[in-house]
């Protein structure tokens, strides 16, 4: 079975792997992130309380976390067939994981914001920052560390989504560990894939942790 | 220096509403803050000194009353107005409030960069700030890797960095020796002179109050106990909440004086420094003794209180008691309960 | 059904094209497919396998011009799909079936069949009435009949032995059967579980409602019934080199169309 | 279609998803917690640095992460067996649901106390506080509000895992709105379910938001 | 009071190592502190100090050298043995590092809930330190509910709940007005007494230093620059960087005094209260002018300087100054580069 193709099926299922993760991250961060901001500028503790606009966002965030994934890749099939002009194939993945996990990045980056010290705020504010500033220059820079071991969470969560890519014909070594293991029983080819998913997932985490702790200047 | 208030708070209260209790911190404060003055406010621990700072840019809403800025009412400006009207108040926190994630010249850059001042010109303000602060060498370093008064010393120079018209500094001396401390008052009071930049500063050392500021406010259990010009609260201070601050060692030393005709001269700058007691001394023929002196040369004029013992002899005790007023000094006897 | 017909176009309407792109299923379907793909080649045809783990995705995909064609559904399965989601796709040729067999659990037959026993069924819908089919060919419950090939469970119309049915993803169960009394599996998973033909308690029997409803097909969109190289694919799928490699790979689980 | 028998299957599919759902929290916790105090306790700048541990944790952690849901699944399958005496039903389920949440808890969990003020730390220490006295005391307390965020993304995202369930005869909202919706094109029953869903999301997260910001008294 | 060190520092080294730069904060020290000592540390901003006194309890690991406590050199110890020595010292902490997430009264029961005392033993003793720090009414508030003084004397009852035999103060009265200090300095100085628990206080205020301690370590640029009694080394500081902070406004009172047969006096205790300086008066018949006083009366000795100008006449000045040398007085002139 360790023939060239197996090898190739292998190598591109790494390669497909990190493209569907990296991609749906990038994406899910660009639309979460924001979303996360506006949940914290907005709550009711928040640098811009506005009960409405958060009410209805939180709402929304809500609702796409409920969708159990299947369905919601479906629900975007004509969404994705727009965008990208086909729903197959790795590419065709990152529309729904992104949406899938746009929102809980956003309650990630949430999380994160709502650490960061009242007093610097303050302080920020007591100098004239505006909403956009004081997000800009404190929120994000100074919830960095979390942030950035957040996205390491948030990273090994898609690729674990990504297995589910199958079902669109995606690819990935999520996908080939249940075609070979789940359907075909071929358990070696399993065993590999899952290998390299590990050693995948400890790249990411493994460097999440350690940006984190080199960009951390509070010890 | 034209003299108008730059600060004006008029009928202030701010009330914390907790769970279960309420907590008055400010009440009925009444308050005119003139351009250039650098107004002292001194007050007992929890008295409610930062509320009242903090108040004065809106970081706390009172609960009622309003905070004139140059005329404005801060409560009545939209966002974007308020935004102006902080970024001409530069503020010292009593927990400093650096950002953690900044070295100490990105902190000083800060406001800065909250100004739109190009980096250029912000790296080059920061530099002198650090200089002036004596941080120079602490540039690169990060608020976690300095110490107590060199974090202390940041937030002061962040506070400078945008020379704004007023500066409100919650305690920006307490973590600093007195040399430190010197000098940085010695910076204040110069900007405040070269500038006309207000200076509002809380503190707990009175000697802070006595070197820099001319006009101070007492604040007792959340009220004005007394306001006014410095040499004169500091020589006649009226209520016991402000003769409590102004003479903390009071009590002490009266126990050890009483019954023994001890007397205090209070100095209050009206006598210059012509030696007074000495002349005293010859003229009676009678030694004093001197029990507790804390004086001070302010620009030419004594300051201060001497706590001296009269002769046991009554008649002379008086004719110099008289001696000491014709001389147009403040004397008190030393009895029980002054403060 | 919008938007991608610049798309679709350029795949299905370039005859010219040498890649047949095919959607399947993991097993037995990718597996065989693998095969022709070499005797394709040979035709000057590539092969071009997607293989999906649903059964809804690969039929959507054809049908909007992503696939040229695909293999993992039975007849029944492709009419009632056309029926619900108004997809228009057509058989070119039926390949295989797959006959389901009734597989002994903690219940080692089915004479000795307790009361309240569990049985697992597949949970994809035709599979699922299939299943019950079986288990009524057995005398076990009995079926609505209006409900036909969509049969669930809510359709069950008699069920002496009270007999708990669990439905379950089809590769999963050849896992599970410790678990059930029985279970009702579909013939490549109860190989792929180690599970031998001969071992089931029941089968569909060939000749049945099973080779004449549930033959897995080649399905492609209408209109396209004709493309030289989906014929071909259909041809290579029926050639003796596929058909030996079924028997000889599935040993009865599956079974080769003539 | 609203005949009672589908009430019937909504309303234990709602029954199943809380069971499913904070069953597997609740262990994912119960697992994942303790391994989140491990990790942060372990690490290089932690309160009893020990590299080697930590690293033996880190990958632990990390591999059980890698691990694509439907594979855990089936490998899991003897020990589930061995456990409960089956592999199915709900409860069955818990079982690859808390491994596969636990070591997400655990990063969640490290992630929190990860943001406690070092100076606290060094108060108790000072204090001749012990590591568990400071991980009892200190870090848990401190993070409270930061952990019960987390812990309802976990449970949002644990429920996202339910709709797999349906691999294993768990049953649940999320398969029903794939078996009705997704399968069978009987979009009402899907839409209703979705929403049923919803609504638990929106109540997790909802009561999450509350719990912490009632909970910090740092504002 | 038994005398025997209960912390000694022998040639203790540390250096913070950065990225690019070292930072040596500590170097050679060299320290004993008897029991039942007063120990205060003053010095300069960034000078070493909070390094020097988180040494004392290994939060900061030593580059170089060794810590005893009791005898026990800290760093050969293992972790249990570690944790009993911490459990007897109480630290204050200059930024507080109060539990945000407990009520002032619970930050109180923490140090006592890790020393295993039970729930209603601890609540007790909390209420006692709530009231003597003069905050029973903030028991249910939680740290950010209070004002920085209130926090500071939060701190100061968490570190006395336990009973601790050694008290480490960093800053521990910065954030009080001076009554609240008056009142914490005597409760500090009545656990001394009454308890003999050691004390060591980091401050900048050197009226602390003169109101409890006995012996005071001055550091100076990460070096001990004078280690002894108080009050030798508050009348005869040595070195520069000792009278720099002995007499910090020495510099500016010279610039106005220079010139005029300005000497200083220092009263250190020895001459008790007579009225030297007035039977000086008496004795030349001639007047001298007090032109900056600092005295107090501690334990009816005197203590503090006071500067005055002698008359013109240099033989009589010259008479005067033997005069109050014969008294045991330690008298210098005054000049440009006095301290
Ligand atoms: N973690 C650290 N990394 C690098 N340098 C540090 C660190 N902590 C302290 N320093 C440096 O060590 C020196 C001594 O600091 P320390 O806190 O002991 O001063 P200090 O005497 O307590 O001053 P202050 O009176 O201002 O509190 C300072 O120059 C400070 O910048
Ligand atoms: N957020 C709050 N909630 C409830 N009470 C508060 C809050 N902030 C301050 N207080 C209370 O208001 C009073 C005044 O506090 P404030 O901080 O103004 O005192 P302060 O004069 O600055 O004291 P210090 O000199 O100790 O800093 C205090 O009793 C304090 O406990
Ligand atoms: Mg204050
Ligand atoms: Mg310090």
């Amino acid at each position: 079975m360790w023939d060239e193709s197996t090898l190739q099926m292998l190598l591109q299922g790494v390669g497909e792997t990190l493209y569907m993760t990296l991609g749906s991250t990038l994406f899910a961060y660009i639309i979460g992130l924001p979303l996360g901001v506006l949940l914290v500028m907005w709550a009711a503790d928040g640098i811009r309380p506005h009960p409405v606009l958060y009410k209805i966002l939180d709402v929304i965030v809500n609702l796409t976390r409920s969708f159990p994934f299947i369905i919601l890749l479906i629900a975007v099939l004509p969404f994705t067939r727009w965008l990208l002009g086909t729903t197959l194939g790795p590419t065709a993945v990152i529309v729904p994981l992104t949406i899938s996990a746009a929102p809980f990045v956003a309650r990630l980056v949430e999380g994160s914001l709502k650490e960061v010290d009242v007093g610097v705020i303050e302080a920020s504010q007591s100098m004239g920052a505006s909403a956009l500033q004081i997000i800009w220059k404190v929120l994000l820079p100074e919830a960095r560390p979390s942030l950035i071991l957040n996205c390491a969470i948030a990273i090994t969560t898609i690729l674990g989504y990504t297995a589910m890519a199958g079902f669109v014909g995606g690819g990935g070594l999520g996908d080939i560990a249940i075609r070979f293991g789940y359907y075909r029983r071929e358990e070696d080819i399993m065993l590999v894939t899952v290998v390299l998913l590990i050693v995948v997932v400890q790249v990411f985490q493994g460097l999440g942790l350690w940006i984190a702790r080199r960009l951390d200047r509070r010890k | 220096m034209e003299r108008k208030p730059i600060i004006e708070i008029r009928s202030l209260s701010k009330t914390f509403r907790g769970k279960n209790a309420e907590v008055h911190a400010l009440q009925d404060i009444n308050l005119k803050i003139e351009q250039g003055d650098i107004f002292g406010i001194i007050g007992m621990s929890g008295a409610g000194k930062s509320t009242l700072v903090r108040c004065m840019n809106m970081l706390e809403i009172p609960t009622e009353g309003t905070v004139l800025f140059d005329g404005m009412d801060l409560s009545k400006l939209n966002r974007k107005q308020l935004r102006e009207a902080r970024r001409s108040m530069g503020m010292i926190f009593q927990q400093f409030n650096l950002l953690m994630q900044r070295t100490a010249e990105a902190n000083i850059c800060f406001p800065l960069e909250i100004a739109g001042v190009d980096k250029a010109t912000a790296k080059k303000r920061a530099k002198e700030l650090l200089e002036l602060v004596g941080l120079s060498d602490k540039a690169k370093s990060y608020p976690s890797q300095l110490s107590g008064g060199q974090k202390q010393r940041i937030a002061i120079a962040r506070a400078l960095a945008t020379n704004p018209k007023v500066l409100l500094c919650d305690e920006a001396t307490s973590a600093l020796d007195p040399n430190t401390t010197s000098s940085i008052l010695a910076l204040l009071k110069d900007i405040n002179r070269r500038l006309g930049i207000t200076i509002v500063i809380i503190t707990h050392e009175m000697r802070v109050i006595e070197e820099i500021c001319n006009r101070v406010a007492i604040i007792s259990e959340s009220k004005i106990a007394e306001c006014g010009d410095v040499t004169e609260i500091f020589s006649h201070p009226k209520t016991p909440a402000a003769q409590h601050l102004v003479f903390p060692e009071g009590k002490h030393t009266t126990e050890t004086f009483t019954g023994k005709h001890a007397i205090r001269i209070v100095f209050n700058g009206s006598s210059s420094f012509e030696p007074v007691i000495a002349n005293m001394v010859l003229e009676y023929k009678s030694p004093v003794n001197i029990l507790f002196a804390d004086t001070k040369n302010m620009d030419g004029k004594a300051f201060g209180q001497i706590v001296i013992q009269l002769p046991e002899d009554e008649s002379l005790a008086d004719k110099m008691q008289r001696y000491l007023h014709m001389r147009g000094l403040t004397v008190e006897e030393v009895s029980g309960n002054v403060g | 059904q919008s938007g991608g017909d610049a798309a679709s176009g350029e795949n299905a309407d370039n005859s010219e094209s040498k890649v047949i792109k095919v959607g399947a299923s993991p097993a037995p379907h990718a597996e065989i497919l693998e095969v022709a793909s070499d005797i394709l080649k040979e035709q000057g045809y590539e092969l071009d396998v997607v293989e999906f783990s649903d059964y809804v995705q690969p039929n959507l995909a054809l049908s909007e011009g992503e696939l040229d064609a695909n293999y993992f559904q039975h007849q029944t399965y492709l009419d009632n799909f056309n029926e619900e989601y108004g997809t228009e796709l057509v058989s070119i040729g039926a390949i295989h079936y797959e006959p389901l067999g009734i597989y002994a659990g903690r219940t080692t037959s089915l004479d000795s069949l307790p009361d309240n026993a569990t049985i697992a069924v597949p949970n994809d819908t035709t599979n699922e009435a299939r299943a019950l089919l079986l288990l009524q060919d057995q005398g076990l419950i009995e079926v609505d009949e209006s409900a036909g090939l969509n049969a669930t469970v809510k359709d069950i119309t008699s069920n002496p032995k009270n007999i708990q049915i669990t439905e379950i993803e089809a590769a999963q169960l050849s896992r599970i059967l410790p678990d059930v009394d029985l279970a009702v599996i579909n013939g490549n998973y109860a190989i792929d579980g180690g599970l031998k033909m001969s071992d089931a308690l029941a089968v569909e029997e060939s000749g049945s409602v099973a080779t004449t409803a549930y033959p897995n097909v080649i399905a492609v969109r209408k209109g396209d019934e004709n493309r030289p190289e989906l014929q071909a694919l259909v041809e290579a799928l029926k050639s003796d080199t596929v058909k030996q490699y079924i028997n000889e790979t599935y040993e009865g689980s599956v079974v080769p169309i003539d």
